[in-house]
């Protein structure tokens, strides 16, 4: 009967708190989003997934062993941490819930070295931490998971288009305006006094009109840990949404005429530049932009990989089992993101709201940029291909080709527009090298 | 205009005008390139409509070959009935 | 000469006892069980080889860095981990086999401080985590082996038998009573005075009664990681003889005519019914028993990633380069444990004839519940597929089959003992939950 | 009896109940979700003998393609001889 | 303007030394040799960019958190460390490049406690570990990487022609003394004063002659980490001009008529033989050399998994995607320790000299030891195939085929010398497990 | 002759004795053991030429077969075009 109290008295049910139970209903969301309607699925069946681990009452999947020692509070076990957080808690002392939160503060603005120090504590008396915490540290929180996604992504980017018309990379910087608005849009929104966000969390969120995943994942976890959750997810919904965002904006910053401008076919490109042009980006990164080095670094290395054509073996595991298994347990570790108490918060729509913002602008930006390019070069550019700047490879470049068609049935801008959609990483990239140096 | 205003302006003009900086080196560097090379080791080109990513541990077959391997299967079934 | 000298008293056949020989004879044994009598190969392989490699004299692979320094006992290195470990060592103090006991001793007694602590010293002087024991922390220690095989395994179950008759699940409850019948069975030697037990160590003995290799391993390792060595060979050695141990209890429990009924076709399932189902044991698994939910979750997100058709890039991933990468390493870190001084001794007689009871209790209470159900549902249901709620997927529902046929030729149960047998897959890991929730 | 052996029976009371209540539980909302599926959103139905492990990546060729393969290589072969 | 001045100031052309740059050339010039001219692409590929990136300037990729923030020199940081690394530095002392040197040093000698202390506290102030300080951790600082390789070598070694004349074992004995004239050689060099090396440096140096690219890094990684990168790269390079420099010294101490020599087919193995043979040497190695139970254990399990037939998933992955994945980043590893600092010395001009002495060594050893052995043996032996005792599978065999042809057309030594190259992998192995018994 | 010499010269001696001792009995064992197992359990042999190293993933057809395929693709156009 007592073990029967032990298992009711620490079962969901009994514990739910009611912002777990929304958390889990954002889960079952995300999954019917990723499932039913094919957002992203490859990351959000994980995240949504993750999510729904993260918010499973008293199992604290998503927790440290310190934290999770913290949670269940047990006096002899406080009285432990308490040296090593610099808490004043005595080992008699009642356990209240001011009590917990004064640890949990604590633990929060603890030093590297204590947290490693209060972990080894909790574990002696029995916690552990939790999986999706443990998938988090090693996969994101060593930056390592972003990474050798990017170096996958990589692996998969021809970036002939791009060099047939290396002008067009103009349009993947334009779109890059969508960044940098958005974190003015958070700004504001800060100013105003509607939101709270720091300088660090506004350029995290202003991250996510990169429309690039593992760059948003990068810079969110490197400038604001604690909204990777809300930025990953509007990240990646915002992109499995551009055939919707874009398109009325396209229409409306463009004549019908401009529309239906022919480009000239793009000029063959040998293999040789294919192998060179990742090695003259990444001289240009050592040379102009070392904080982007990590995030560059690894996708010109996937890049070299694929064309060098001599190590094929290399370039198709990049590409295949490695990806594939870092996908796994980065959509996870995104998941541990989505707990209650960090997820819902005023923040979180902000960071909704701004997302889409951002992609409105990136958008709107590379068209304009596009228009303005026509005007001073002599072959015709159309200014459809400008909105895939924002990269959200390769489908902006499909709503490219997708409106073009719409206007002229016999005019195939897709290749046209892989140009600017794999500038737009590179941009992208290039912009979170200088958020992170100016502000990192 | 608060502070967190000017730092995010500050932050729009340096992070633009490096963006641009950085991607206008880059068309010149590529552009330079593709000449030198074009100049010094001209190669046959590639065909230009290589797919953007190609896994290749899945594919097999082509579709062109497994259509005939199935004509050839069905062919050879219904010989072997006779 | 000299140096010729230190490479003979260096030497395996210089030093070796005699548990490592025996030890290594157990690991041919064990090679010889995988490899020719076709054991469980994919795990017995990389246990009987790790085995061997754990016992190799003077390498020390499956010890730590501090455990390598005490075998070698250089009175300087003692007299740095003395303080460490809180040993009365000085440093002039002679080195008897008395004094390497006592800091063996103080050792396994210390704290997860003092151990990294001791290791870091160890470390300074040159000394080095042996390989075996990486593997062990980063695989087991972690617990995330199991579980991504666990997830591998989600990926590769069909529940499709199973929803047609969702019934059959309680006979994956009942075949249960084999998990907790073996631990009142170690209970039982331990009051007699045959053998000693803790209540954690008859708990995890208890779990080779799940037939279930990953669930075994990550119980074992979360409550008496001691014994994983033994715990682990003994549920894949009776894995694999399932097919000569459940047949004599099936036929010893049921009549022919028993043995003849023919059950009624399964129903189709919707693929939507597949989809859903994953997330429905979620669901239950975070409402009413949290403690399975690192278990039970990654299971189900294996299984949802196989049945939503849109992330068939993981789902192939996770069933084939992941888990045979985990499986390898796996293996080898189950293989440390099986150190001389660890495994041989009376307790692994004791988890041997144990484990071999517990297979039977279980089958021998899954045939009775089918029984005992068939009085109260109208569809006939035939008891020999009760035996398949063990799990020891797919052999046990095979058997099922094979008995089945003996008794009337065209009677196919495989399809109907599927259902049972993945039921006590899930069956298995709640009762881990339970153990863990009321034990850890 | 000692204290481990009431506490082994305590285990298996608490263990088996909570299994059996799990499971039962589960069937009970297994049956509902598919007769919701059934009448909210039926759909065509999946084959049911789907293989338990179907492991893709080595899968290449089809044992009948094969074999109509090498048919086709013996035939084309004694033709290229002659 | 402030923030742009930021990004200049901290721009690779603003800070690059002059060692990066003949660094980044150095990358340049091994990604040249390995995509055009071939050079063992699947190392080299990595190692050149990676040796590119470590020396992208203000990067810091390849250093520590606890070395970026001595690179960086901020005063408040420094006195944290100040403690920490026991150098006497005061808060407000000025922070001279001489002060940063006796930071670095007192980094370089700090245990490895002190070393994780530092890092925690310069984590601290923002700063931390370079994604290639990351990999080259875990993959070489543990070990791991290399044995991982060796593991998947072992499962694509054919063992079928050594077992059909397990004599020609002696030939791979004789090559390694290439290894050991060459630690002579190291030795020779600094006793003549020319270059200074200690004992553990040359015996990493030696191991290039063992044409053995993971046993190179197992070792130099043990012995002497920080001339890991120049030892790998001289060990990659050299195995790839295997063709062109055996062939001369094979010719000079050959007869026209020795090269001519017909060997007798080699008698048929059984798929018994080939399961027990890695299990044999394994138990020699288990007697005879507990050190080279890592690299020879590893090696044999891979090359069991690959024999035993049952447990073909594992062995195809081992071979392709675990082996793959490692390489890549092994690659990437060896590449960070290809920084200015370390690499530009005259010790690496040395290596290199050395490491073409250590081939034509090993290569002369073996061919002598056939003519010796032709001696005494009934069955014919060419002398061409000693040469291949050097391993650099299976490039070392196809020198041996095609001077034999030149020779004789109809001559084929290649499975004959199949037989001395797989042998050559194993004696490199006693040897490195020789040296670090000895002096690790 | 300095200290490091005299210790590499040592460490070649030691070293190479080493090498040859354990490779020598490596012959033995293996020649004892390929004995034992033809006494006592003589085998179907493997075919000796099996190549040295198999990625198995990429292999998907061999190239007669391709051909052929390639053959009857052609041969199959052919007779549609008609
Ligand atoms: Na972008
Ligand atoms: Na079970
Ligand atoms: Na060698």
């Amino acid at each position: 009967m007592d073990k029967l109290l032990t298992l009711w008295t620490g079962s969901g049910l009994f514990n739910m708190t009611a912002g777990q139970a929304v958390m889990i209903a954002v889960g079952l969301l995300l999954l019917y989003l990723a499932i039913r309607k094919g957002f992203e699925p490859l990351l959000l069946v994980p995240i949504g997934f993750g999510g729904i681990l993260a918010n499973i009452p008293e199992a604290g999947l998503a927790l440290s062993a310190a934290e999770n020692a913290i949670h269940f509070a047990k006096p002899e076990v406080l009285a432990a941490l308490a040296g090593i957080l610099d808490v004043s808690y005595q080992a008699g002392q009642a356990v209240t819930p001011e009590v917990v939160e004064v640890f949990k503060h604590a633990y929060k603005e603890a030093s590297t070295g204590e947290v490693s120090t209060a972990i080894a504590a909790a574990q002696d008396f029995g916690y552990t931490n939790g999986m999706m915490y443990n998938f988090y540290q090693v996969v994101i929180g060593s930056t390592v998971g972003p990474l050798v996604i990017f170096m996958g992504v990589g692996a998969m980017t021809d970036f002939g288009p791009l060099l047939a018309n290396p002008k067009t990379m103009l349009l993947g910087a334009a779109a890059q305006f969508g960044i940098f608005g958005t974190v003015l849009g958070a700004a504001l929104l800060d100013w105003t006094g509607i939101l709270d966000f720091t300088m660090l969390e506004a350029a995290a969120i202003g991250i996510i009109g990169g429309a690039d995943g593992p760059t948003s994942i990068y810079v969110a976890s490197v400038l604001a840990p604690q909204l990777l959750g809300a930025i990953a997810v509007s990240a990646y919904a915002y992109m499995a949404m551009v055939p919707m965002i874009q398109p009325p904006i396209m229409r409306a910053l463009t004549t019908p005429e401009e529309r239906k401008i022919k480009m000239s076919q793009l000029r063959p490109v040998s293999k040789l530049e294919k192998i060179v042009f990742p090695i003259v980006v990444l001289i240009a990164v050592a040379l102009f932009l070392p904080d982007a080095a990590p995030l560059l670094g690894m996708f010109c290395f996937g890049n070299l990989m694929r064309e060098c054509g001599v190590v094929e073996r290399l370039s198709d595991t990049s590409q295949n089992a490695l990806i594939n298994i870092v996908t796994i347990f980065l959509g996870l570790s995104v998941g541990s993101k989505l707990m209650a108490d960090k997820f819902l918060d005023a923040q979180t729509l902000g960071i909704l709201a701004l997302g889409i913002i951002a992609f409105g602008i990136g958008t709107a930006c590379g068209v304009l940029m596009a228009k303005l390019m026509n005007k001073f070069t002599k072959e015709p550019i159309n200014p459809l291909i400008g909105s895939a700047g924002v990269s959200a490879v390769p489908m902006a470049a499909r709503v490219s080709n997708k409106v073009g068609l719409e206007a002229n049935p016999h005019n195939f801008l897709l290749m046209h527009a892989m140009g600017p959609n794999v500038a737009g990483v590179i941009g992208s990239a290039v912009a979170a090298g200088v958020m992170i140096k100016l502000l990192g | 205009m608060n502070d967190l205003m000017s730092q995010a302006i500050d932050l729009m003009i340096a992070g633009m005008g490096f963006v641009f900086v950085f991607l206008i080196i880059l068309v010149f560097a590529t552009q330079i390139m593709s000449k030198l090379i074009g100049r010094f080791a001209p190669e046959p080109v590639t065909p230009k409509k290589a797919p953007r990513a190609k896994p290749k541990a899945p594919a097999s077959v082509d579709p062109d070959t497994a259509e005939a391997i199935k004509k050839a299967i069905a062919k050879f079934r219904s010989r072997h009935k006779k």
